[in-house]
């Protein structure tokens, strides 16, 4: 086992994997920007060291000085987390030639996933259902109207090196392509350095289904199941569970040895999800393989009892899998609540903001992985994400409720959060029946609830701001935040236990 | 203190107090006992009212007006104008409220406004879409809250905005 | 099922039966004294009632004025937590003669199962086995003295309608009897109103193992498996674990019957706890049943997927158990250090202060029960538990491992806490090989240990305290607490952004 | 700032600071950076030593001691008299230490006295029980701390005592 590792990566994930590693006697290496320089995850590391760089995002991304880092620090392994640098074989071949060892696949696997062409045209040989659409690169609105017109509206533009909904348009008829592409195009630029644009057959409001799989440097492959991670705003996952209401033992069996077969195509190492559009007669179709960590794979862990950070970890240090396909059981339902710095009463528009008080629920089946903490500084530089909120229940009725007392207690001032939004799903009887699809949100989910949901308090909230009028007026605050005078009760108690 | 009209949403509290007691209260004639029981810090507080347990942030904004929060939802308390005065001395106000305000559209966030969709003039639609700004590598529509005609454009495209400025005017109809 | 219960108890017990309620959309009603006004368990609860008494542990004890609040306040039935009422027959019956459901069994068992001699009979006669003793209530030092003599030393004396560790003393030799004798009266007549002890045979360093019951209103009786709670420090329970290292499937298979037969026999209802003490030759001897809930019970909780507090109400609320024994299964390991704030390097001595800071862990298998935050003041009137930390591992070494780094990371400022022992004894070789018993702190646990840990980081110390010293004297930190100006990063993003 | 001598525990740290660098200091000749990278409020700080993180609390005793904890672990730092002093200025001093100092027996917590076990002018050796104090619900023998004489006795059985208060004094061999 290696001795020290360092996590290329910030906020509640690098906290995740630092962990991990203490939890195996590894010692942690956080880098981190000046902005940076407060958050939890640097101090939660054993050794940390600044980056140098023009923007706060770039020195995350910068190959060089984090390898140059790891040397210096005398860590053996990085671990990239997710996003930055997590699926780029290019750091995962610098590593290599560094003599560090990266915990993920390697360079090819990588790059074959990255590419959405050529991962179509590598699962369509190795037998994964596709979906159907062009192999092509387009950069040229007229070949995209040629193509659109081939396949039939509605059609979706992805961003060809994209993933995490950057990028990606939904086209319902033709005189909406033009704008659409000019959109993809700019983000898809912006996100990934390429303005080149595929289009594939949009599959209308289907589950995104995923599955979960690891495998080691010795050929075994192990599949942990699905996760439904449907519900979705901008593309980008918000709430996810496993397992899904909708599988079947026979059908999770199916798609288990599909997604073996798609991480044995490309000679896959290490934890991987291989991600599906399941439609309504139950036809699942290749999306993508995330080859690398997912924000959602604490729900997995929690159904399975597995570490995937761990066995990532050990994995990259040689070691085979500890368990066989038929060692894995699922017990009870986990669900996972995202809690972004958004606001859901203005379409999830990101906030900013110091944190100025942070409660979090606790108790039994209840997991929070944070990367935040009372004065944190949320700031425009990286995606709002402050910390992810994991139930568990024996079966999933038992989650939704756990995850709503959860919810409910789970206080953030100072930056709006999905937190109302998440609630209000809990209390929604589609999402409650298990009948929903990567549509909720827009076709649904009725903001107009949450409303609804204040007005149940309406005459309390009256009477406290009553109480509040006068207050000010009178400048009178009838409250006492000194204690009452200890020695006082102190004293009483002691005399009645002398007479007692 | 003299009773006064609460308004919370679209529904209103005619507020009596007891002279001799601060912690009762009615309203619409109903009574409420309430006590403030805790406070946490910077404007929170733990208040129990007729014994029920409610933790709430008080704020009041620029324009005076009291802001309730309470299990992530927000209430805006609106009184007279006379009361609002007196409040302004004695609660932080809080850091302005963002995005569109009367006919004045502001930046909800600190971005770049990557593009115009209107020209000064011209009248626009509820709903429409009067610009993009970008933040946090998402791009956002600010749609116009009213029907009116654009009266005026403060920034360019291209330009980075700050939390709150002014992005442009409209004349509501 | 109610529509609303009362909660007649305080700390981090009370947060946890509201958030069984919770759970189960049951609303809950805080009872607490003035000076508990800002404890969390008050504003955790839906409605609160303050109670009026001259201590504030009186209030808690008043039956009366209880059932009165409770009928007010409209809740149907009473969760009594632990301590406190939880195990007084008076109590269940007068609720019972108030109409109101006491969430606990009825008058009969606690009463029989709180008289130590009236336990031992039926005990007895149920076919469990039981430690040699005498059945007399003593209060007479000369008679204690002849019946010692009879059972041969080493024996223990302990308070007749006691529990808790508290009014018991081992006495070795005869010279020591009267001393202790003494002790033990004064102790158990203010704690529990009565001085009568009671003699039996002291079992030199046994394992503590207690099986955990659940039965309904219905004759269903379930066995949850053990827990060992045998490191203990004056007789009180300071980490438990699920499952013990020294019983076989067998044997707990046999313990399990007999306890299921113990609450049969006194026409047993809701959850319960049968206490062994187990020896070196594995023989097991009936100690006393809890008939409460214990503050260990999420151990168990985590290792079967139950909720133990939600089935408690449920019972209460005449449902049937919704598992019969062969539903339970038991998975990985799990283990509770309970968080006193008391002085490990001072004999456990309790302490007092205010909390001035609270940073807990969190993360995969850890969970929190806690009754205390930032700002919480500890005071005398109480038992010193400040919160209950429980990891959960696939297997124990896992769970070891993963309590090792939730203790470390969990930090509170302002009281001294048991945290650093229990991190000690997550290292301690005995500990972590499973032969430890009941005399783990007093035979096998060197304090030294403790300074041990401290030379470790001698120098890093050294280094901060020579720049501390530096900074002090010329009265200048160089630390910016103030973030970096936002808007120079913001600008040069942007610029990038629009170059890019 | 001239070099000083630094004791934790029993080993001694003979410290060199560096003229123009604040973060570069000697302990026996060993370099280490230290690098004080955050404030978490009253006392408690995130340092970097050699990039190695510690969150480490930092406060003064009476004896103008510097206190550090970390990770549950208190270490005392004693120097030479005359940085003591310099110190006292700048840091906060902590609630006074309780329990045995000196030849001074004082109550470790607030409670009462129960029992009273040795009488004036009694010879006591170290580790011998002094007197019984009750506090939450249990009674702990405080133990002299040293072989000695006891000179006077401050407190009554069945009296209620503050947390410090100065219980019985010795008078060590």
């Amino acid at each position: 086992m290696f001795k020290k590792i360092l996590i290329a990566n910030r906020g509640e994930i690098a906290v995740r994997v630092m962990r991990a590693a203490k939890e195996l006697g590894v010692d942690s290496v956080a880098i981190f920007h000046e902005v940076d320089k407060e958050m939890p995850f640097v101090h939660y590391a054993d050794y940390a060291y600044k980056l140098e760089s023009e923007t706060p995002k770039a020195g995350y991304l910068d190959i060089q000085q984090i390898i140059d880092i790891a040397k210096k620090s005398g860590a053996e392994a990085i671990h990239p987390g997710y996003g930055f640098l997590s699926e780029n074989a290019r750091f995962s071949q610098a590593c290599a030639d560094s003599g560090i060892k990266f915990i993920g696949p390697k360079p090819h696997a990588i790059e074959v996933m990255g590419n959405k062409t050529k991962a179509r045209e590598l699962m369509a040989k190795a037998g994964v259902p596709i979906v159907p659409g062009t192999t092509e690169k387009i950069t040229d609105i007229n070949r995209a109207k040629e193509i659109a017109k081939e396949l039939g509206y509605p059609v979706l533009l992805k961003a060809s090196s994209g993933g995490g909904g950057k990028g990606m348009r939904k086209v319902f008829k033709q005189s909406e392509l033009s704008d659409s592409f000019d959109a993809a195009q700019r983000e898809s630029l912006k996100a990934f350095g390429d303005d080149s644009i595929y289009l594939e057959k949009f599959i209308e409001n289907p589950k995104h289904i995923e599955i979960q799989i690891i495998a080691d440097e010795h050929g075994n492959y192990v599949h942990l199941g699905e996760r439904d991670c449907s519900i979705q705003r901008r593309h980008q996952k918000v709430i996810e569970e496993a397992p899904s209401t909708v599988l079947t033992p026979e059908l999770r069996q199916q798609m288990g040895e599909v997604a073996v077969n798609a991480a044995k195509a490309c000679g896959y190492v290490n934890a991987g999800t291989v991600e599906f559009l399941f439609d309504k007669n139950k036809n699942f179709y290749f999306l993508e393989m995330n080859t690398r960590l997912q924000v959602e794979h604490p729900v997995t862990e929690r159904i399975t009892g597995l570490d995937l950070a761990k066995e990532q970890i050990c994995i990259a240090a040689g070691e085979k899998l500890s368990f066989s396909q038929e060692d894995i059981q699922f017990r009870g339902h986990s669900i996972e609540c995202r809690i972004y710095a958004e606001d859901p009463f203005n379409n999830f528009l990101p906030d900013t903001g110091v944190i100025k008080y942070l409660r979090e629920p606790g108790g039994k089946g209840v997991r929070i992985d944070s990367g935040v903490e009372t004065g944190t500084e949320i700031g425009i530089y990286f995606d709002p994400l402050l910390a992810k909120l994991v139930s568990w229940g024996k079966d999933r009725l038992e989650a939704i409720s756990r995850m709503e007392r959860a919810l409910k207690h789970y206080t953030i001032k100072g930056v709006k959060t999905t937190i109302p939004f998440e609630l209000a799903v809990m209390k929604h009887p589609e999402f409650r029946y298990g009948y929903f699809d990567t549509g909720f949100i827009e076709n649904s989910f009725d903001f107009e609830v949450l409303s609804k949901m204040k007005a149940e308090h309406d005459e309390l909230i009256a009477a406290i701001a009553a109480y509040g009028y006068r207050i000010f007026r009178g400048s009178q605050v009838p409250i006492t935040n000194s204690k009452p005078h200890t020695s006082k009760w102190k004293q009483a108690e002691l005399m009645l236990r002398r007479q007692g | 203190m003299e009773d006064l009209v609460l308004k919370i949403e679209d529904k209103e509290y005619y507020t009596q107090y007891d002279k001799n007691d601060y912690s009762t209260i009615k309203l619409n004639g109903k009574p409420f006992q309430v006590e403030l029981l805790k406070k946490y810090g910077e404007n929170i507080f733990s208040f129990a009212v007729n014994q029920r347990l409610l933790q709430v942030e008080l704020v009041v904004d620029e324009n005076q007006n009291l802001i309730v929060s309470f299990d992530g939802l927000s209430y805006q308390i609106d009184v007279t104008n006379e009361t609002k005065k007196m409040l302004g001395k004695f609660v932080q106000t809080s850091a302005s409220g963002a995005g569109v305000r009367g006919g004045q559209i502001k930046a909800p966030m600190p971005g770049m406004v990557v593009k115009i969709l209107v020209e000064p003039g011209a009248e626009v639609h509820k709903g429409d879409s009067l610009l993009i700004v970008e933040a946090m590598k998402m791009e956002n529509a600010l749609k116009s809250p009213v029907r009116g005609k654009v009266k005026s454009i403060k920034v360019n495209e291209g330009e980075a905005v700050e939390k709150d400025a002014l992005l442009m005017e409209l004349e509501p109809f």
